[in-house]
């Protein structure tokens, strides 16, 4: 059988150059793609923005400025980056292990709900203490709320994309039950938990900025994460499982023990995820905790191709177009919805652009080496 | 710090021009809260040719970012309209000793350069309370909130107290639809109290409003619209609107920072007194409603201003 | 007490129906496309645009019938580009379906504030709800079952052709075939490719429907975000409905029920926190997922492209 | 010269992403004739088939059908133009009866109506006519193997094939259902129908055709007449090298006991009074290799299974070195010493998405040196992968390519590596040649015969009967559940396969 690799059997050689440097600098070259997506949906933005009547390079000018070219900007960016990377990392680590958790959402308000029992209520502990304990209640919150899901998988089959969604609906309606009842801040006459204390605040990192301790957590986290995938014996079982759960099986792999882990990870990400947006940044527990975050992280994982550099990537473009846009409002009156149509127009034409990066690298690193 | 440069006007002109900026948390077509204070906003806007931004739909996560940027991007006030944005101006305020905030709506000013407008929420209530009390036949009445907050609360309470005192056998059905845009839920959920035998439906809930009108029209009940005059929805079935005006909340806070006579570091909560609050005409019920159901909420208006009805709980 | 039973039942009942329709129509039109193998994630923006342009059609050309035209045009649009993505260019299902709930979100806000700036009410035109003699008097049953819109019994109608189609046609044996194992079929001489669009656009379609029948029969406006999550709850019905078009039909009841049935509960003002009322269809759900339901076997090759060399 | 030929194929080139399957491809196949297709694993017999069929589509080259020629190759195009084809995976939907397996693409005489009833008698009509017996009305994941097989036949014929391509038909049939089909196929060839038949067991090929191509490298290097040739010399026009295709078998040195199973059974927990093993017994000492012969589903798998630790029997015991293992975790039986060559390489032996290397330490991750502390070591894994790439002649350009992109016999290779470097006590070895070419076959029986030959025990369990009875010092034959009969390299082809047909018990010989 002809074991050789196959370059395309045109004699241009400056394509052959081409190939070859695109198998070499495959990664680059996705990212350069995706970037030339972006560009395309901004433009059709531009179309959009002016015929709002608005000058669409001076609305751009906001999203840039306001995202990252003001320090401010630059910490608010990096600190909507910090939820939507645990997000992320949460849908990717369970879609490698072969379940599907969708539920990200639903584990972000728990876990906060956990960080914040222990947050709020836990006193006179020294910071480093405080803070390490809230942590891991919301770790164990959110853990406890994936493995509902996964315990009906693993013990009756029933689908998880369904339970992990309808815990969604189910969370979001127990903490606005929880902030209206048991944990409502007595002092406040508004329905909002008390406020966490000061030991349990995660410190500010970049003065004059939102951009808190949270960041480091949440790279240190991601790295461990890829770690325990590709370098572990768990890690190693996880993606056994998800990608073959029969040879799992017959090579003597404990199925429902994999699994297990599997899901606390998920569902514990996310709810570390969520005890740090609560330490970091909002301090108290309120309806709208989190906007979406759970659901973007899906989308974040998938353009990242579950590998870490490309989540990072993912996660910080999520952000800018959340922190950006709301900068175009502001500085130049885009109108809101219009902001949507851009954010949705990004996505489809990154995804998309998925394309081109899936046939250069099968024409060129892909097929039998 | 940049301007949003107005195409219309010369930059010029526009250095001098007093920056306003206004968060509002849900889109400014809620046919109701953000919408008026919208429109508000703009009237305000020509009126003294203001500079003026806004941003929709602003998450608790990200309100005090928000606030932070317009503060240092320059503006002469900052102003939330939402109750929930009550600490977070506060919070902010504080970092920025030298920019005006208001909260309109809110309930608390902790530093001189925060103002809290707000209108009571109950006493309009009350007025509406009032004229359901004297103009059910069913001696039911229903009321429709999103969510429970304690304005919800106190308004419930007001509501039924009124219409007690008009009528001792009427009884009040609380109900909920849980979304703010939910036009379907607060359809069904009015057809829901009215089935029950409610022949007039308090709605504040939201986009639901609409739905909860377009139920009372379909079931031949009567609506009471809240916030604002929401009769053109449906002329023959809506009675009034209690009218919260979060317009006039814009209005006081804007024309008391141009013509620098509202005290910052202030509560105001206004009422009928302040003529902020009350019922919106009958339009087309103007001559259905028997002049002795008028005299009855003229007289309640008295009291109200007069200070005779004590305010009820939010529990 | 027996007269007011009957009533809260009677009103529940037609509630329950009413409030499954919706998503009964964006159902089908999940599990059609996944009966093909395409997950359809943008159920919820599809039917949002639905919602709007049958809202636009009937108020700016006067016509409902015009307005339901635009919605499946607009559907069948959207499905056309998940389909483009997911068929043609073999690219996230899940994604591209996120893409187009945000998308249609901001896209149906954008035109409705055009469309609104003038402050006159615009009130769009509903079908109004059949009276069909002596069934719709029945006491009961009549109010219950025949007191509806026709697009109701238009949706019921559509399962039993769905269901016909699955099962009694060839087409039907083919497309399911597509679903299970795409090069099965083509070795059979079947065109998945064609089969494939042909799914995704009717499902877009049908999503739309969803949407249509919201703003023109039950609210003569459009709001902004008007189909507030309905299209994910179809989306669990599909799955909770086993991939049968009966069965998409009892899970859309079934949420719609329990919906109706909170609603009752509340005006009953039992004094239970409203919360979890509001929580009760999810919960329902789950139980039914773990106990009736058991073990679903989606359709084999579900969200895999196929590759032809 | 195209005329001569009923279908003919000129300088036909296809290349997936990163393979050149075929090269350049010149056949031409006469009206009438059986021809056979030879090739090793990779020669690129599929690729140029489904060519034809229209399942890809060649990037350069034509091909030329009764003289015409033939563009637009698709599917449906082939069925119009009397081309039938027996993929090497057969084309099934499980969950789909065998009735609308058939049906599948018709079109219906009332469209748009599904007329099961119609397509029933035309079906009937053709399975009488070709003496083909089916029941159109089970799940097709309920049927055999074999069944499964003459369904795919019937399809084809029903579809009014008057070339018939088979692709490695009889690898997963008996000796007597092989020489059924023969019949069939000749019976067919005589009604007019011209065949292909694709294989790489050169005695089958003389025994059924009547011209025999050989492809290797994605090129044709001989079209041949069966008259004019020998296995020998196709052996090595096949492989390019010459195949000692026999060799000696050194008596058994039997040792101790190893292996024990004692009259277990497994009931179906779908059909509570039907047995899937039942009361099977049987001993294995050291340094022996017990052979299990038998048509596929006939509780091999189960069998297996329950070896395997991953299901346990309804009754009976399991012994491992005197061990009772029935209950034990298919962990703690590889840890135990018990190594494992599954039938399904694809699904059960390897992580297709996963590299070499990390496919080489699929039981023994965990365990050192592979593991130190918490982490893996990936130096370490490297290493040994490249070693066992090596000793196992696995042609790879490196460790770290996934094992998808093997071909079947060095999928093979990397699996025995893996499972021969552990230290084992006992092995268990299924369909350990199956799909692999002469060469790969040869090394294959090689590696069993040497480690047997230094005191491994192997129970191996086979559908094909010429490696059961090569390599076997017993054989025993597994019938509906139950072992049926005991034989040894002694015993005719004739008798054993009886026993696996279930016609036969031994006990009547006695
Ligand atoms: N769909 C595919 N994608 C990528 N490579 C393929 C594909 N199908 C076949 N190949 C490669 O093309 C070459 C020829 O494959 P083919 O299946 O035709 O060989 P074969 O002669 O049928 O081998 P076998 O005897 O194992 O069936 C092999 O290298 C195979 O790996
Ligand atoms: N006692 C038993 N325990 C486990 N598996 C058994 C048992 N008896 C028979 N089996 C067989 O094991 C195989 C796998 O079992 P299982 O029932 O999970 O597969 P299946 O029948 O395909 O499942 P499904 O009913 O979902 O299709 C089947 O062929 C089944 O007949
Ligand atoms: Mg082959
Ligand atoms: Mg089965």
């Amino acid at each position: 059988m002809s074991e050789i690799t196959l370059t395309p059997n045109t004699g241009n050689n400056l394509k052959d150059r081409f190939f070859q440097f695109a198998s070499k600098h495959m990664g680059f070259i996705s990212v350069l793609i995706s970037v030339l997506a972006i560009l395309l949906a901004l433009l059709i933005g531009a179309i959009l923005i002016a015929i709002a009547g608005i000058n669409p390079w001076e609305a751009y000018g906001y999203l840039l400025k306001g995202s990252f070219g003001s320090r401010y900007g630059f910490g608010e960016t990096l600190t909507r980056f910090i939820p939507l990377l645990f997000a992320s990392l949460s849908f990717a680590i369970a879609h490698k292990s072969g379940f599907f958790n969708v539920g990200a959402e639903g584990q972000i308000y728990i876990g906060a709900i956990g960080a914040l029992l222990v947050g709020a209520y836990v006193t006179n502990l020294p910071p480093i203490l405080h803070i390490t304990l809230s942590l891991l209640a919301g770790i164990v919150f959110g853990a406890l709320w994936a493995g509902i899901a996964g315990v009906l998988k693993i013990f009756l089959g029933s689908n998880e994309l369904i339970n992990t969604m309808m815990l969604n609906y189910v969370a979001i309606f127990l903490v606005e039950y929880l902030i209206h009842g048991p944990l409502k801040d007595p002092q406040l006459f508004i329905y909002q938990s008390s406020p966490i204390l000061d030991s349990a605040k995660l410190p500010i990192i970049l003065p004059k900025t939102p951009l808190h301790a949270g960041l480091i957590i949440a790279l240190v986290v991601t790295v461990l994460i890829f770690y325990l995938l590709y370098r572990t014996p768990i890690g190693y079982q996880m993606r056994t499982v998800g990608a073959n759960l029969r040879a799992a099986k017959y090579a003597g792999i404990n199925i429902v023990g994999v699994t297990l882990v599997a899901l606390i990870t998920t569902g514990g990400l996310a709810g570390l995820g969520g005890a740090v947006e609560l330490m970091g940044a909002q301090f108290r527990m309120v309806a709208g905790f989190s906007p979406g975050y759970g659901y973007d992280g899906i989308g974040v994982a998938v353009m990242g191709r579950y590998n870490p550099v490309g989540i990072v990537l993912a996660a910080i473009l999520f952000a800018i177009i959340r922190v950006g846009t709301g900068a175009m409002q502001r500085g130049a009156g885009v109108p809101f919805p219009l902001l949507s149509v851009i954010q949705g127009l990004i996505i489809i034409f990154v995804i998309a652009s998925g394309y081109l990066t899936n046939k250069l690298t099968e024409t060129t690193v892909g097929g039998r080496a | 710090a940049p301007a949003a440069v107005e195409p219309t006007q010369a930059p010029t002109e526009a250095e001098k021009q007093v920056r306003v900026a206004v968060v509002f948390s849900t889109t400014i077509k809620d046919e109701g809260y953000a919408q008026a204070a919208h429109g508000a906003l703009m009237e305000m806007k020509d009126k003294y040719n203001l500079d003026v931004s806004f941003q929709e739909s602003v998450t608790d996560a990200a309100v005090k970012d928000v606030l932070r940027n317009y503060a240092s991007e320059g503006y002469d006030l900052v102003i939330a309209h939402q109750l929930y944005f009550t600490d977070p101006v506060n919070e902010v305020a504080a970092e920025f000793p030298d920019v005006t905030f208001a909260i309109s709506g809110g309930f608390r000013a902790d530093h001189p350069n925060v103002v809290a407008v707000d209108a009571t929420n109950w006493e309009a209530t009350y007025l509406a309370g009032t004229l359901a009390g004297l103009m059910t036949e069913t001696n039911k009445l229903g009321i429709i909130t999103v969510s429970e907050s304690p304005i919800a609360k106190r308004m419930v309470n007001s509501f039924r107290n009124a219409a007690q005192a008009q009528n001792p056998d009427v009884t009040v059905k609380h109900v909920f639809t849980g979304s703010f845009d939910d036009v379907v839920k607060g359809k069904e959920m009015a057809t829901a109290v009215i089935k029950d035998g409610a022949d007039i439906i308090f709605t504040n809930c939201g986009a639901g409003n609409i739905g909860a009108i377009e139920a009372a029209q379909e079931n031949g009940a009567y609506a009471i619209g809240s916030s604002v005059d929401l009769s053109s929805k449906a002329p023959d079935t809506v009675l009034t609107s209690a009218i919260l005006s979060p317009a006039e909340y814009i209005k006081i806070i804007i024309n008391g920072y141009m013509n620098k006579d509202l005290e910052w570091g202030k509560y105001y909560p206004m009422g009928v007194k302040a003529g902020i609050e009350g019922l919106a005409p009958f339009h087309n019920f103007e001559d259905k409603i028997p002049q002795d159901v008028k005299d009855k909420l003229e007289q309640v208006r008295q009291d109200l201003i007069a200070g005779n009805i004590e305010t009820p709980s939010s529990e | 007490m027996e007269a007011f039973l009957m009533g809260t039942v009677v009103t529940w009942l037609a509630m329950s129906i009413r409030m499954s329709i919706p998503l009964l129509f964006t159902g089908l039109g999940g599990l059609v496309s996944q009966k093909a193998g395409i997950y359809n994630f943008g159920l919820e923006g599809m039917m949002l645009c639905g919602a709007f342009f049958a809202y636009y059609g009937s108020f700016r050309l006067g016509s409902p019938w015009l307005g339901l035209l635009m919605a499946i045009i607009v559907g069948a649009l959207l499905g056309l580009l998940l389909g483009f993505t997911s068929i043609t260019l073999r690219v996230s299902q899940l994604v591209i379906g996120l893409g187009i709930g945000i998308f249609g979100l901001g896209l149906t806000s954008y035109l409705y504030r055009l469309l609104d700036q003038t402050g006159t009410e615009h009130v769009a035109t509903l079908f109004p709800s059949i009276h069909i003699p002596f069934l719709s008097d029945i006491p009961f049953v009549g109010e219950v079952l025949f007191s509806h819109n026709f697009l109701v019994y238009v949706c019921i109608g559509l399962v039993f052709l769905i269901s016909w189609f699955f099962n009694r046609t060839t087409q039907g044996l083919n497309f399911k075939a597509v679903g299970e194992n795409p090069q099965v079929a083509d070795t059979a001489g079947v065109n998945v490719i064609r089969y494939r669009y042909f799914a995704i656009i009717v499902s877009g379609a049908l999503a739309s429907l969803g949407g249509a029948f919201l703003t023109l029969t039950q609210t003569a406006r459009f709001m902004e975000n008007i189909t507030a999550g309905r299209g994910w709850i179809a989306l669990a019905a599909v799955i909770l409905g086993k991939y049968n078009p009966w069965g998409v039909l009892m899970a859309c009841f079934l949420f719609g029920a329990a919906d109706a049935a909170q609603m009752q509960i509340q005006v009953m003002s039992l004094g239970i926190p409203y919360q979890f009322l509001l929580m009760t269809p999810y919960i329902l759900a789950m139980l039914a997922m773990a106990g009736v339901v058991g073990k679903v076997r989606s359709p084999a090759a579900m969200g895999k492209p196929y590759v032809k060399h | 010269m195209t005329e001569e030929f009923y279908v003919s194929f000129h300088n036909i080139r296809k290349t997936f992403p990163g393979v050149i399957a075929l090269s350049d491809v010149n056949l031409g196949v006469k009206q009438g004739q059986i021809h056979a297709l030879l090739g090793e694993n990779g020669a690129g017999k599929s690729t140029l088939m489904n060519i034809l069929y229209g399942l890809y589509h060649q990037d350069s080259g034509e091909i030329f059908l009764c003289g015409q020629k033939y563009e637009d190759n698709t599917p449906r195009n082939a069925i119009e133009h009397g081309i039938g084809m027996i993929h090497q995976h057969f084309m099934l939907i499980p969950n789909f009866t065998v009735l609308e397996n058939l049906i599948l693409g018709q079109t219906s005489p009332k469209p748009p109506k599904l007329e099961k009833d119609y397509f029933r008698k035309e079906i009937l009509k053709v399975s009488e006519k070709f003496g083909i017996k089916v029941d159109l009305d089970l799940l097709v994941e309920e049927v055999s193997v074999g069944m499964q097989q003459k369904v795919e036949i019937l399809k084809a014929l029903y579809k009014g094939a008057k070339l018939l391509i088979l692709d490695e038909p009889t690898s997963v049939l008996t000796p007597q259902e092989s020489q059924e089909l023969f019949k069939m196929l000749h019976d067919l060839n005589k009604k007019g129908t011209t065949i292909i038949f694709i294989s790489h067991k050169l005695n089958e090929v003389m025994q059924i055709s009547n011209t025999i191509s050989i492809l290797r490298d994605g090129e044709v290097v001989a079209t041949v007449a069966k008259g004019e040739t020998s296995p020998k010399e196709l052996s090595r026009l096949m492989v390019g090298r010459d195949v000692n295709v026999k060799y000696e078998k050194t008596s058994a040195t039997i040792g101790e006991e190893v292996f024990r199973i004692d009259s277990i059974s497994l009931r179906d927990h779908h059909n509570k009074d039907r047995f899937l093993v039942k009361d099977v017994s049987m001993q294995i000492f050291k340094g022996e290799i017990v052979g299990i012969a038998g048509v596929d589903e006939n509780g091999q798998k189960e069998l297996a299974e329950i070896i395997c630790g991953l299901r346990e029997p309804t009754s009976g015991g399991v012994y491992l070195c005197g061990d009772d293992v029935t209950r034990a975790t298919t962990r703690q039986l590889i840890e135990l010493g018990l190594s494992f060559i599954p039938a399904d390489r694809r699904n059960q032996g390897l992580v297709m998405d996963f590299s070499i290397a990390e496919n080489t330490i699929l039981e023994t991750h965990y365990q050192k040196p592979f593991t130190r502390g918490f982490s893996l070591q990936p130096a370490v894994i490297n290493n040994f992968a490249k070693k066992l790439v090596k000793e196992y002649d696995v042609r790879t350009p490196s460790v770290s390519v996934p094992v998808k992109n093997l071909s079947g016999g060095n999928q093979q290779k990397v699996i025995i590596g893996r499972e021969f470097s552990k230290n084992t006590r006992f092995l268990l070895v299924m369909q350990p040649t199956w799909g692999l070419d002469v060469g790969a076959i040869e090394y294959v029986h090689q590696r069993l015969m040497s480690a047997r030959n230094s005191g491994m025990t192997i129970l191996m369990i086979s559908t094909d009967l010429e490696e059961v009875r090569k390599l076997s010092d017993r054989i025993l034959v597994m019938y509906e559940g139950e072992i049926v009969g005991q034989a040894d390299s002694t015993t005719s082809i004739e008798d054993i396969g009886m026993m696996m047909a279930g016609s036969l018990r031994q006990d009547a010989r006695l």
